[in-house]
């Protein structure tokens, strides 16, 4: 059961991807971004990745498509038709996918317990937890506690990201602003 | 949208919910799925949401943009600064058996929750001042 | 304290940066920047020193959590020469950097850009002492992130549409990172650097070893703009500001190259990556193609800082040929020339900055007479161009003798040939602004032209003295990069 | 049941292979559309896609969610997870950022379409 609803929530990311990729008007693009995103969300939530799956539900479905939304409003809304040749794009998009076929073909199949990746530091994490840290969703304690550097480092880029995003648009916007734009740099 | 009564009415209620659920996500990330990011961003959501019915204008009179600009930075503070405590107490950077000197699994715990409250902080703060730059810059 | 090192120079300047977001004044913000970077360059050489004197790795476990279980900080001999690179330069382009911020960005904005300047070093030095493949990604989008944003405020228009050129390629090349990353995660469960080395040990010859390692490859190639990922980097180094130019260029590709080394000496080993597989022959014909598509693009700039870029784009071939000689003299060139090249780049973008300043272009042809208004900069443009060709007594010869000396230990000195022809062309578009400098009459109408400020051009003279003073006593860069190839080299075999 | 479990082990490639679909389709759009809000969607689904490529293989068949419990014995890998949940906050800082720098090259050049804003401009 668990394997056949994957498999359809997996074509189904699939079929909205080429609706993404065909589809020229943008709105239809980032609402269709956002369905990508909560099928991507029931996905993890399958795999038992809740935590991943509320995140990208809260962030992929909610916070970027309301920033897509309000770039549209300040920018266009109809994507241009394509003047330059798909060969280049999808030769290399299809390179890249050779090599990951290539790559994964001999990976362990899907839900096997006893790869070199389930075996070891992962399972160790489950043993480790409960005495260690008292906390009983794994999940936390690694994020905060064993790899607690690295959510430090997550911190530190949404921090960037926003003070970035202040940096680039603050002020209110005026006329000629922008471009010292003769020519001459 | 100001006009939709039943917009506003519905949201007026729906809000503190969904604060509320925040927070329930924020402290039960221990016991189950949520933590501090997830958390931030159901915040983030909430204030997203009363600003797109009641107006940007009335939402920047409750949280200005200016006391977010110090949230954000604070949120890291926050939680380098629990690094910088277990440093003091001798322990390796954010080394929260420090915290407590009885039983370190204790101090692990109260590390978790700091932490999380300084994700919480920078996370909710950044979104909801992204949001602020990007609907600001139209008018 | 002293065992505390590898967390302090990375946390406290990620804590400073959030401290200059609260506080936002320019002058408060500028000291704490300098103090801080300052800081993290001195602990970066104690370090050094530890690990030359008692020959062992510095290792830190965050969180007191030992690997592969917690994460992991890691300084050995090549580490430690990158550190300090990075925290060198930091400093010194926040000493030369602040009048031409203050005149360049928006006055509301200063406090914020020594926020992004501080997380951009913090992200680069993380990147540099991580020895865990994930946080190594984590940090690489700090200094990203923040390096887009500098790159945008540049004056022109042109700034803004160069960053996003430089986001989308970028994003592209830390995702196939990652991407690699995962690959090699899911064969061997850990994201240890040292403990992956060993558990991929049986494992290098599987499709997915093979495939992390190719991902893992381009990405990092898209990062340091090998020859042909090197698209974004022109647009970016010509408009970004002069200050973060001359941090950029001098740093950034150069981490990117740092961690293209971790991974094909330390996780996939030379015996691996360089003795097995077509790596070295893939990188040498792209590192010929870059030197001379680079230098040659480069003769035809009208804008300086541009010409500047496709030479780094050149210089960044240097580098990488010497990988592609997989010997150790090549590989001590390479190290050396990383060195040596973010010391001689780093004091030309000073100088252009200057330049910008005084002149208010970057345009060759707005140069005229320059030379008789500002002799101090022009003449450092003469040095550093000296520098850049490789004459002896100059650093730019050290590194060219010992990939030369790399290629002749495998009998190609068809490689020294093309070296020497290289520098050619270097001659020719440097000596092009000598030229309009020196030897062209300022038009009557000009503005008249005056010495940039002191702060400006003292930094970039100390460069300057400093590729002089290398290239003649070569025992702290060829001296530290010979004992690292020889654990880079023998820690693989 | 457990026949379809059978299944999912043998055809278990499949994850995979919609994986490695989703990520030619996102580096597809990033390097053959024009316009710049496309090419931030783009993006996104190339580093989304990487999330199944770090779940999937984390996935223990009859596992359950990495919360300890009396009820369960099986559980999922939690580090995968960790890994995503920072992947998908650079995700989001990303598309912050491009989203910001597209609204400023929309006010300096009018338009969203690098054709336009590339080809435009003298570069020199």
């Amino acid at each position: 059961m668990e394997f056949l609803f994957n498999l359809i929530l997996l074509l189904f990311l699939a079929a909205v991807t080429i609706g993404i990729i065909g589809v020229r008007n943008l709105f239809a693009v980032v609402v269709l971004s956002g369905a990508y995103s909560f099928l991507m969300a029931t996905l993890l939530i399958a795999m038992d990745a809740v935590d991943v799956g509320m995140t990208e539900a809260a962030v992929g479905a909610g916070v970027s498509t309301v920033l897509l939304l309000s770039a549209l409003h300040l920018t266009n809304t109809e994507e241009a038709p394509a003047k330059h040749s798909n060969v280049l794009p999808m030769a290399l998009a299809l390179l890249t996918g050779a090599v990951l076929v290539y790559g994964t073909w001999d990976l362990p199949r899907y839900g096997d317990p006893d790869t070199p990746m389930n075996s070891y530091v992962g399972d160790e994490y489950l043993e480790r937890s409960i005495p260690e840290t008292t906390i009983p969703n794994v999940v936390t304690s690694v994020l905060a506690s064993y790899r607690g550097y690295d959510t430090l480092g997550e911190t530190a880029v949404i921090f960037t990201a926003g003070i970035g995003v202040l940096m680039l648009l603050y002020g209110r916007r005026r006329k000629g602003d922008d471009d010292e734009g003769d020519g001459r740099s | 949208m100001r006009g939709h009564l039943i917009l506003r009415v519905v949201s007026k209620i729906l809000i503190p919910f969904l604060l509320m659920f925040a927070l329930y996500v924020q402290f039960h990330g221990d016991f189950g799925p949520g933590g501090g990011f997830q958390a931030g961003v159901i915040v983030a959501a909430a204030f997203v949401l009363y600003a797109l019915i009641f107006g940007l204008r009335a939402m920047q009179k409750i949280i200005s943009p200016a006391l977010l600009e110090i949230a954000v930075p604070l949120g890291v503070l926050i939680y380098a600064g629990v690094g910088v405590y277990t440093w003091i107490l001798g322990g390796n950077f954010l080394d929260y058996n420090m915290l407590d000197s009885h039983d370190p699994s204790h101090g692990q715990h109260l590390g978790v929750l700091l932490v999380e409250a300084g994700v919480l902080l920078t996370v909710s703060s950044t979104m909801l001042l992204i949001f602020y730059t990007f609907a600001g810059r139209g008018r | 304290m002293l065992d505390q090192l590898p967390a302090i120079i990375i946390a406290v300047p990620l804590i400073a940066a959030a401290v200059c977001a609260l506080i936002r004044n320019e002058t408060v913000c500028w000291l704490i920047a300098l103090v801080v970077a300052f800081a993290s360059f001195v602990g970066s050489a104690t370090m050094l020193g530890q690990v030359q004197k008692y020959g062992e790795d510095i290792s830190y476990k965050l969180g007191g959590w030992a690997p592969p279980v917690g994460i992991e900080y890691k300084v050995d001999l090549l580490a430690g020469y990158v550190l300090v690179l990075v925290s060198l330069i930091a400093t010194a382009v926040l000493i030369y950097g602040r009048q031409s911020v203050k005149l360049e960005i928006k006055k509301n904005l200063h406090g914020w850009y020594y926020t992004m300047y501080l997380l951009c070093m913090c992200g680069l030095l993380g990147i540099v002492i991580t020895g865990d493949a994930f946080n190594a990604f984590v940090f690489m989008e700090i200094s990203s992130l923040s390096m887009y944003t500098l790159i945008a405020l540049g004056k022109d228009r042109r700034a803004v549409a160069a960053a996003y050129q430089y986001l989308v390629m970028g994003t592209i090349g830390a995702t196939m990172y990652i991407i690699g990353v995962g690959l090699l995660f899911t064969i061997t469960g850990t994201l240890n650097m040292a403990d992956l080395a060993m558990r991929l040990v049986p494992l290098l010859d599987t499709p997915a070893a093979i495939a992390g390692m190719a991902f893992i490859i381009v990405g990092l190639s898209l990062k340091i703009a090998l020859f042909p990922l090197h698209l974004w980097l022109p647009n970016a180094y010509a408009f970004a500001p002069s200050a973060v130019t001359s941090f950029l260029a001098a740093t950034a590709t150069k981490v990117s190259i740092y961690l293209l080394m971790r991974y094909l000496y330390t996780v996939f080993g030379f015996g691996f990556s360089i003795e097995r597989t077509p790596i070295p022959e893939v990188i040498m014909v792209l590192s010929l193609l870059a030197i001379f598509a680079g230098s040659f693009t480069a003769l035809f700039q009208e804008n300086i800082k541009r010409m500047l870029a496709y030479s780094s784009v050149a210089q960044i071939g240097y580098i990488t040929l010497g990988i592609a000689l997989a010997n150790a003299t090549g590989l001590t060139g390479s190290l050396v020339h990383i060195f040596n090249h973010a010391v001689m780049k780093g004091a030309l973008f000073m100088l252009v900055g200057g330049i910008a300043m005084q002149v208010g272009t970057v345009r060759l042809s707005d140069m005229a007479g320059a030379g008789k208004a500002m002799p101090l900069t022009m003449f450092g443009f003469v040095l550093g161009g000296f520098s850049m060709i490789g004459v002896p007594g100059t650093v730019g010869f050290v590194s060219k003798w010992y990939l030369a000396m790399g290629a002749l230990e495998n009998g190609w000195w068809w490689i020294v040939a093309l070296l020497m022809l290289s520098s050619l062309l270097v001659l020719v578009y440097m000596g092009r602004v000598i030229e309009v400098a020196f030897f062209r009459e300022r038009p009557v109408d000009a503005i008249p032209l005056k010495e940039a400020p002191k702060s400006m051009i003292v930094t970039a003279w100390v460069f300057l003295l400093a590729c002089v003073y290398l290239g003649f006593d070569t025992s702290f860069t060829v001296g530290v990069a010979e004992q690292a190839v020889n654990v880079l080299l023998g820690g693989a075999q | 049941m457990e026949g379809l479990n059978e299944l999912a082990f043998v055809l278990g490639g499949v994850n995979h292979w919609i994986t490695v679909f989703l990520i030619m389709a996102g580096l597809y759009i990033i390097v053959s559309r024009s316009n710049m809000i496309k090419k931030l969607v783009g993006l996104s689904i190339f580093q989304t896609s990487v999330y199944l490529l770090y779940v999937s293989p984390g996935k223990i068949i009859g596992g359950t969610a990495p919360i300890i419990s009396d009820d369960f014995t099986v559980y999922s890998n939690p580090l995968p997870h960790v890994l995503i949940l920072t992947a998908i906050v650079v995700g989001v800082a990303t598309l912050a950022l491009g989203l910001a720098l597209v609204i400023r090259i929309n006010e300096a050049y009018g338009s969203i379409e690098e054709d336009d804003v590339y080809s435009g401009e003298d570069w020199n």
